[in-house]
């Protein structure tokens, strides 16, 4: 197993190079450096050497093969450097995001994947009836809302009507959950439809199979078939999808945790956007891909778990 | 007059839907496909959603065919024509007479069926220029992705070594950079616009088309027909048009129908980040992003959200339904509903 | 003859499709006496496998689903049972083998969890079901049981995973074991010692078989009475011997006479024309009439009934006065044709 | 399902919500700490810097001000005019002239400079802090304000240089020299001394609390720069230890001390133990005392244990939580304005039923269109060019523009000068904002585009207004300009830019027409009028490269003068010839509207000073127990799924009993 994971890594880093030299080509084309620099010097009226000090602190004044052979060691490494907007290093505001990210991504995986399968064994037990059909276009319904609009309704909701919960911002501490349990309903509910469908999909197709009418035979019950066989057999699938779900997350709450004042890495990626800091935008770009790169190798070795004819050679 | 009118926007909308036409008589004589087109015509459900689509689809036509009466007029759209109703000062409720969230109230021109937003244009109306855009970003978007898919995803199928391995690589890289990311960095490089947004969409779709048709391609390169039409001697290029291309068309028709709902939901995603398309062209997504000020408002101005996200429901909706419908008509084994 | 172990009377298995409902087992009667073998013989569609799931009650659902009939099991009617009652009886006293051995045993699961499965479905003890496992396989002939209990399907031989099927099925020693085309899908060496090692464990627990199968050569061998199916309805059953001897249905005849054998070397193989009538909507007389070379008069208007025409051997045939239906009058062909 | 594996399920779903639901309130802040004397302020952005030395706006100087403590601080009390009274320093600064030698370029040159003796008060103490042996705060000594004077002058400073150092580099003897010789230092990143160097900042060696400070030149505004945390003692243990890094770590010898700063979390400060005995003032302008802000008469400060400033990215949530109670007090946007006040400008019924009191807060500032004068068509000082402009100044109504971009709140501006400011004059009506179509119609044709008509093209005459693309209030703002200019036939056209490519165009000049802002550094109208002194061109605060002899000639000689007399003349002056050339027009004042909860008491919103949180005072249980009242959970839609899941699991369940007890066969 582990020298299949070092294989993998050692096909990722070409990727990764790919991947740094797209985000140097996409970010240096893009608004002149002075620009970038009289933004966020933010004074009333920069002098032409304030600019001129500042490119040089940020690295922008360098010619363009110099800058490239830079971005492309440091990124590798991991040197993020520092942010165009308010000149923090960027690795100290990841580390200080991933905190509430992961916990945020970790309660909404675990509460989306909880209700969507059971949704979907529910639905998939009443097969044929009236009960399917109408899950089945509810979910079609709950797919079609753009996950804007979960957003705004969601937080007029939670926020101004029901008031369970604080609708906005973040405190370390025993009540972490408080904060995470609202946002992570509507991360819940936005992506209800669309994986309880696919969840169904994976429990029927197993339920046709030629074993489950043998444990029938068996005179096995029909919850031990359900739960026992088709479920263990539906769940290679379906946990490959909730991995693939994982890099989405932390890229997918960027809305959510911006839109409840949450500091994760989502957030800080929304105001780098607004604010047109692209250092952290490439950092954050960069870091993502790491993060897709791991989801997929985190796919193979799932199945691996799972499925006992797998074998990773 | 010849001058006044703006041909590219008048006729692009006519030229799409005439290919169209001749592109569904056509594969109407395939046996797949006229199989596929009686099933669907048995399927209610497909058929609403059509209808719901076409609508939506003269809707667009309308806001396309625009000209202007004089030289230094602007152009103005037949949709403009009909549907534009006075501009008033700012927010008032459906049917009211009043504006709502002023100090002292001020009378309006008329009534709006849906009230009006901020800067006093009547939502209805605004809806109404949403669906071009949307439609626009759906088939532009299709437009770019699908072609430049197909051909990379068959030269990798086909001719496989080298050039297999580069296009898997750039899609590799793609597929690996999160769509959202990749979606704004394009938005920043690129700067806001419809096209821009078309382009930027394109680039994070066609990946998945690319490795759709690949192996589609990988598949049929295996198949009989193909040796024997090699061993006629035919060009590599006339099997992958004559022969190869036909088999592909049922899953790229099938899987462009279903992106169709994703690329028109991104836009209200990047519309919230700053980079959707500029305040002036009319498009649900700013809509939805200037609603989460109005729903903080006293009292709670509802309507602009309401109208922009009911359209853009109902369009996904009939998106989803329609690509359902025609993928369980096409090949029932793909059925996954 | 002590009473029969099961009886199946008027058995009707219908399915609803877009096309209509599909009448897949219209009428089937039989009965199998304790430790004796029946095999149902017919082409593929004719509705045999269709009439053991019936038994089971294992009718693919939501479509399938039991018109009429009894199903008599040591004289209680099986239909009358509640879906949970006829839980106990799947496994312990009816047992099912099938015909893909590849897909029919669960691949995450180990072959030991599934044997020790069928044991604690009916209340038996973990612990016991190791052994009594442990004794089964080796029963099968298995070497190594003890391996073979801590493997998974995949790791096994298509032969293994049918011994290991039968393993199971004899976990709770049913009274009737149901065999679904149990070699179909082996190659013939395998074959020859799945049938052996079926003729011994039948005789060793004292178990009735129902043998499903379109191999006329197995059914020879293993049957100690046959059944011929066609188009859902029983058209010819008799004992073995006397069936191989004199078939009286001309379609038992043609099957037969498609068989190469020594007597037929170098004539090329008698084909049946035409095909087996669409089961939506079933022909209204002997739904064999189209292709059937003896057929005369009445044989397209008349629904022959199964009558016995040679002491325990009944066929439909209109060719036996038996077998018209009552109040028809009899007929009788005009020549004589004797194969 | 069975029976069995169906209880495990419910119970613990049933045990999850009722846990839920129990401990369900959306107090954000730990149980019981809104009881306690603490402050719940908010920020809307993250801080850029806390750095006295280089820390610039509103924002932040609301935190720096109540950390760090200077030698003057304005009368809390007193607004008309705006008053410096004593906090560190000991005695009023004696200021005498005195004769000083100058080498300009080489040669000593004499100058009647000035000679200011500062005196501070003894026995005051830094907050305790690692960076102090023992951790024990030191004494304040005259050498640390020495040092902030210098630190001003440091290169290094991140992220911006001092402001307000140009102010004095050319005043303050040798100041300029130091500061060139810092840059070159830093170029061959030499060490920077701060803790000497600087011949006009004399110390005493035997008296460790006075600090001389030598000018080259008259300079009363150096006042009012002894009131601004730039010129707070800064401890050069802290510079050594945080390797000069201020931005978001303080140590100061103000009433309160920065105990903790989370970025994008909160900021928390606490009471500093070693704060300087301050007490709350016992007199003020009339009505000081009918306002009862006199309550707390001769109290020693701070009057809160803490302040915590928790970050409100969003409007939307952070409006929510101060209606919720749970944020002491909100400067309104306009989107909640008409929720908060009535027409009449009343607090609305809703605003009184929870007791929440509105207050005005001018602010001195001035929003102005700027036109180009470089440019072809608005720009120019010709006779024609001058009534083309006056024209357009006439057409913009700026009670239009209070109206509907803020919402009522804001006085029409006559004149550069806002109230509260020496040389504001309430009675000076400025011809060209009195919003005259006929008149401004009369000067359009006179300006050689009768009717808006250009002569050249025949069409109306274009002209371009550049703004940022902010969302709808900024379409809302073009629209209104547009009409308004559009009604005197001209052609307005009005196009949004990125903020970053809005800035470089205001700053290079490529634009016709832009709106812009100026808000006071420090309470002296030459911090106005010098937006329009020719030397101030861009990318100076003079946008417009208005650039007049005359005027620049009287604005050199009332700079450096006391606010006598003379200097208004001199005001007035500058005024005429401005308001001819009319380079901008000028809209309104700013004036903020706070809306405070009714258990925050001694409010009063001072137009320049920053240092009010320390007079606050706020009562802990009232406010938990409102907070209590007004936010009981609502239910009954929790309730209403609960029911929609029971009802719709019966009928399923019937389906399941129905299907495990069926038949096969069917009936019949």
């Amino acid at each position: 197993m582990l020298r299949y994971i070092i294989r993998r890594l050692l096909y990722a880093i070409p990727i990764l190079i790919g991947v740094s030299l797209a985000t140097f080509v996409l970010f240096n084309v893009v608004a002149t450096p002075e620009q970038i620099a009289k933004k966020n010097l933010s004074s009333k009226n920069p002098t032409p050497e304030q600019i001129q000090e500042w490119l040089k602190d940020h690295g922008y004044d360098k010619p363009l093969p110099v800058r490239f052979k830079d971005h492309m060691t440091e990124v590798m490494l991991f040197k993020f450097g520092k942010s165009d907007a308010t000149d923090e290093d960027i690795w100290g505001m990841i580390k200080v995001g991933v905190g509430p990210s992961v916990s945020l991504m970790v309660m909404v995986l675990i509460a989306g994947t909880f209700v969507d399968l059971t949704v979907a064994l529910f639905v998939a037990y009443f097969r044929g009836t009236y009960i399917d059909a109408w899950g089945l276009f509810l979910c079609v319904l709950l797919m079609s809302i753009s996950y804007v609009v979960y957003l705004i309704t969601g937080q007029f909701m939670l926020g101004r009507i029901l008031k369970y919960y604080p609708s906005s911002g973040f405190r370390e501490g025993a009540d972490v959950w408080k904060f995470l349990l609202m946002p992570a309903a509507i991360g819940v509910v936005s992506s209800l439809g669309q994986y309880t469908r696919l969840y169904r999909t994976f429990v029927l197709e197993e339920m046709n199979q030629d074993y489950v009418r043998t444990a029938r035979a068996k005179g096995v019950s029909e919850d031990r078939v359900l739960f026992g066989h088709v479920l263990k057999n539906a769940a290679i699938p379906i946990l490959t999808s909730v991995v693939t779900q994982i890099p989405l997350l932390l890229m997918g709450s960027l809305l959510l945790e911006s839109f409840f004042n949450i500091p994760g890495i989502g957030g800080m990626t929304v105001d780098a956007i607004f604010s047109q800091d692209f250092a952290v935008v490439r950092a954050m770009v960069f870091l993502g891909s790491v993060l897709y790169i791991i989801g997929y190798i985190l796919t193979d070795i799932s199945y691996a778990l799972v499925d006992p004819r797998v074998r990773l050679g | 007059m010849l001058t006044n009118v703006d041909w590219l926007s008048t006729l692009a909308p006519f030229v799409v839907l005439a290919a169209m036409v001749i592109m569904l008589r056509r594969a109407g004589r395939t046996p797949l496909w006229s199989e596929a087109f009686r099933r669907l015509r048995r399927n209610p459900l497909a058929m609403i959603s059509l209808a719901v689509i076409s609508l939506y689809a003269a809707v667009a036509v309308l806001d396309s065919i625009s000209w202007r009466t004089s030289k230094t007029d602007d152009f103005r759209t037949l949709l403009q024509r009909i549907a534009e109703r006075p501009k008033e000062r700012t927010y008032s409720a459906p049917y009211a007479t009043v504006t709502t969230g002023e100090p002292e109230p001020h009378p309006l021109n008329e009534k709006h069926l849906l009230g009006t937003d901020g800067v006093g244009n009547d939502v209805v109306y605004l809806t109404l220029r949403g669906c071009r855009t949307a439609l626009i970003l759906g088939g532009l978007t299709s437009l770019i992705a699908t072609p430049l898919a197909l051909m990379f995803g068959m030269l990798a199928g086909y001719f496989g070594k080298w050039a297999d391995d580069a296009v898997l690589y750039i899609n590799q890289v793609l597929s690996s950079i999160p769509s959202i990311l990749l979606l704004v960095a394009l938005m920043m490089v690129l700067g806001k616009g419809v096209l821009q947004l078309c382009i930027a969409l394109g680039v994070t779709s066609w990946v998945s088309l690319c490795r759709l048709s690949r192996g589609e391609t990988l598949k049929h390169r295996e198949r009989e027909y193909v040796r024997a039409a090699r061993a006629l001697g035919l060009s590599h290029t006339r099997i992958l048009i004559r022969h190869i291309l036909p088999n592909l068309l049922p899953l790229v028709i099938i899987s462009v129908t279903l992106g169709l709902s994703g690329l028109v939901l991104a836009e209200a995603i990047l519309s919230y980040l700053q980079l959707g398309v500029p305040p002036e062209v009319g498009s649900w997504g700013n809509m939805i992003n200037g609603a989460r000020v109005e729903l903080a408002r006293e009292p709670v101005i509802w309507w602009g959200l309401a109208s922009a996200s009911g359209a853009l429901f109902v369009l996904v909706l009939a998106f989803n339904v329609f690509g359902d419908a025609l993928r369980d008509a096409v090949d029932p084994r793909l059925r996954t509903g | 003859m002590a009473e029969p172990l099961l009886q199946v009377e008027n058995l009707r298995t219908y399915f609803n499709t877009p096309r209509g409902t599909v009448r897949a087992v219209d009428g089937v009667t039989f009965s199998i006496d304790p430790g004796e073998t029946l095999a149902i013989v017919g082409e593929s569609g004719c509705g045999k496998s269709m009439t053991a799931l019936s038994i089971l009650q294992l009718v693919p659902e939501p479509a399938g689903y039991i018109e009429s009939g009894r199903i008599l099991f040591r004289g209680k009617d099986l239909l009358d049972l509640r879906w949970d009652d006829m839980k106990t009886v799947r496994g312990r006293e009816i047992a099912m083998i099938f015909q893909e051995p590849m897909t029919s045993l669960n691949p995450v699961f180990t072959i030991g969890r599934q044997l020790v499965e069928t044991l604690v479905a009916h209340d038996g003890e973990a612990t016991t079901g190791w052994q009594r496992a442990e004794e089964l396989l080796a029963r099968v002939k298995i070497d190594d049981p003890r391996r073979v209990l801590h493997s998974y399907p995949h790791e096994l031989s298509g032969g293994m995973r049918q011994r290991v099927m039968i393993a199971m099925a004899l976990m709770n020693r049913p009274a009737l074991l149901i065999a679904d085309e149990p070699t179909t899908a082996l190659d013939v060496t395998v074959q020859a010692e799945i049938l052996s090692l079926m003729a011994e464990l039948q005789r060793e627990f004292g178990m009735a078989v129902l043998l499903i199968s379109h191999d006329l050569g197995i059914v020879a061998e293993m049957a100690d009475h046959v059944g011929v199916m066609y188009a859902g309805e029983i058209v010819e059953i008799a004992p073995a011997a006397q069936l191989y001897r004199s078939p009286k249905h001309p379609y038992t005849r043609c099957l037969f006479a498609s068989l190469p054998s020594r007597q037929q070397r170098g004539k090329d193989l008698v084909t049946l024309e035409g095909v087996v009538p669409d089961p939506a909507n079933w022909p209204p007389g002997c739904r064999f009439a189209a292709r059937c070379p003896d057929r005369f008069a009445p044989c397209p208007s008349t629904h022959p009934v199964l009558a016995p025409v040679d002491g325990a051997q009944c066929a439909r045939c209109l060719l036996y006065p038996a077998a018209f239906p009552p109040g028809v009058p009899v007929q009788s062909p005009e020549k004589e044709t004797v194969r | 399902m069975r029976a069995s594996l169906r209880n495990p399920l419910c119970t613990a779903a049933l045990l999850a919500a009722a846990l839920l639901l129990a401990g369900c309130s959306n107090n954000p802040y730990s149980p019981g700490e809104t009881e306690k004397p603490i402050q719940f302020r908010y920020m809307i952005g993250d801080l850029r810097t806390l750095d006295p030395s280089n820390s610039y706006t509103v924002n932040e100087a609301a935190v720096a001000d109540v950390i760090y403590s200077s030698f003057y601080k304005y009368h809390y009390l007193k607004e008309d005019p705006y008053e410096l009274v004593l906090n560190l320093g000991a005695e009023e600064p004696i200021r005498e002239p005195f004769p000083v030698t100058e080498t300009v370029d080489g040669k000593p040159v004499q100058k009647k400079g000035e000679r200011w003796t500062f005196k501070i008060k003894s026995g005051l103490k830094f907050g305790d802090d690692p960076c102090f042996p023992g951790g024990k705060g030191r004494e304040v000594t005259a050498a640390d304000i020495a040092f902030a004077f210098r630190r001003m002058a440091d290169p290094r400073l991140k992220p911006r240089p001092c402001p307000v150092l140009a102010f004095m580099q050319d005043k303050i003897l040798g100041l300029d020299a130091y500061v060139k010789a810092n840059r070159e230092k830093k170029k061959a990143n030499q060490p920077i001394d701060l803790r000497n160097g600087v011949e006009g900042l004399v110390l005493d060696p035997n008296d460790p609390y006075t600090l001389r400070v030598l000018l080259n030149q008259p300079y009363p505004q150096l006042r009012y720069l002894m009131a601004m945390h730039f010129t707070t003692p800064i401890p050069h243990e802290a510079i050594e230890k945080y390797n000069n890094s201020l931005t978001h770590y303080a140590v100061g010898c103000g009433p309160y001390v920065l105990k903790e700063y989370r970025r994008k979390r909160h900021i928390l400060l606490e009471k500093n133990p070693n704060a300087p005995a301050e007490l709350y003032p016992t007199d003020g302008d009339p009505g000081v005392a009918e306002a009862g802000l006199l309550k707390d008469a001769g109290k020693p400060l701070p009057l809160t244990d803490k302040i915590i400033f928790s970050f409100q990215k969003e409007t939307i949530t952070g409006w929510n939580l101060f209606m919720q109670g749970y944020l002491d007090s909100w400067t309104v946007r306009q989107e909640n304005l008409r929720q908060v006040m009535t027409p009449a400008g009343e607090p609305t019924g809703e605003m009184k039923a929870k007791g929440i009191e509105l207050r005005k807060a001018p602010q001195p500032s001035i929003r102005y269109f700027i036109f180009n004068m470089e440019d072809p068509v608005v720009g120019g000082y010709t006779p024609e060019k001058r009534k083309l402009r006056q024209a357009i100044a006439l057409a913009i109504n700026s009670r239009d523009f209070i109206d509907l971009h803020n919402m009522g709140q804001g006085i029409a501006a006559q004149g550069i000068i806002p109230p509260g400011l020496f040389g504001y004059d309430e009675t000076y009506k400025n011809p060209y904002r009195q919003n005259d179509l006929t008149r401004a119609k009369q000067l359009l044709a006179e300006a050689g585009y009768p009717g808006g008509k250009d002569p050249k093209t025949g069409g109306p005459l274009t002209i371009y207004f550049e703004y940022i693309e902010l969302g709808t209030t900024m379409i809302q703002f073009a629209g209104l300009l547009e009409k308004q200019v559009e009604a005197l036939g001209l052609k307005l056209e009005a196009r949004a830019w990125r903020d970053v490519v809005w800035q470089d165009k205001v700053d290079s000049g490529k634009f016709q027409m832009v709106e812009y802002g100026w808000v006071a550094d420090y309470p002296d109208p030459e911090n106005f009028v010098f937006l329009l002194y020719g030397p101030n061109e861009r990318p100076g605060p003079n946008h417009s490269n208005y650039k007049n002899k005359e005027y620049d000639r009287l604005f050199e000689q009332m700079r450096a003068m006391d606010n006598t007399p003379e200097r208004l003349e001199l005001i007035r002056k500058m005024r005429a010839i401005e308001t001819e050339d009319c380079p901008l027009v000028y809209t309104y004042h700013d004036e903020d509207l706070l809306v405070n909860h009714q258990w925050v008491s001694n409010i009063n919103p001072h137009g320049v000073a920053n240092d009010l949180l320390k007079y606050r005072r706020v009562d802990g249980p009232t406010r938990a127990a409102l907070q209590r009242e007004w936010n009981q959970p609502n239910f009954w839609p929790a309730i209403a799924l609960a029911v929609f899941i029971i009802a719709g699991s019966i009928p399923a369940a019937s389906v399941v009993r129905q299907r495990r007890h069926r038949k096969v066969r069917k009936e019949g």
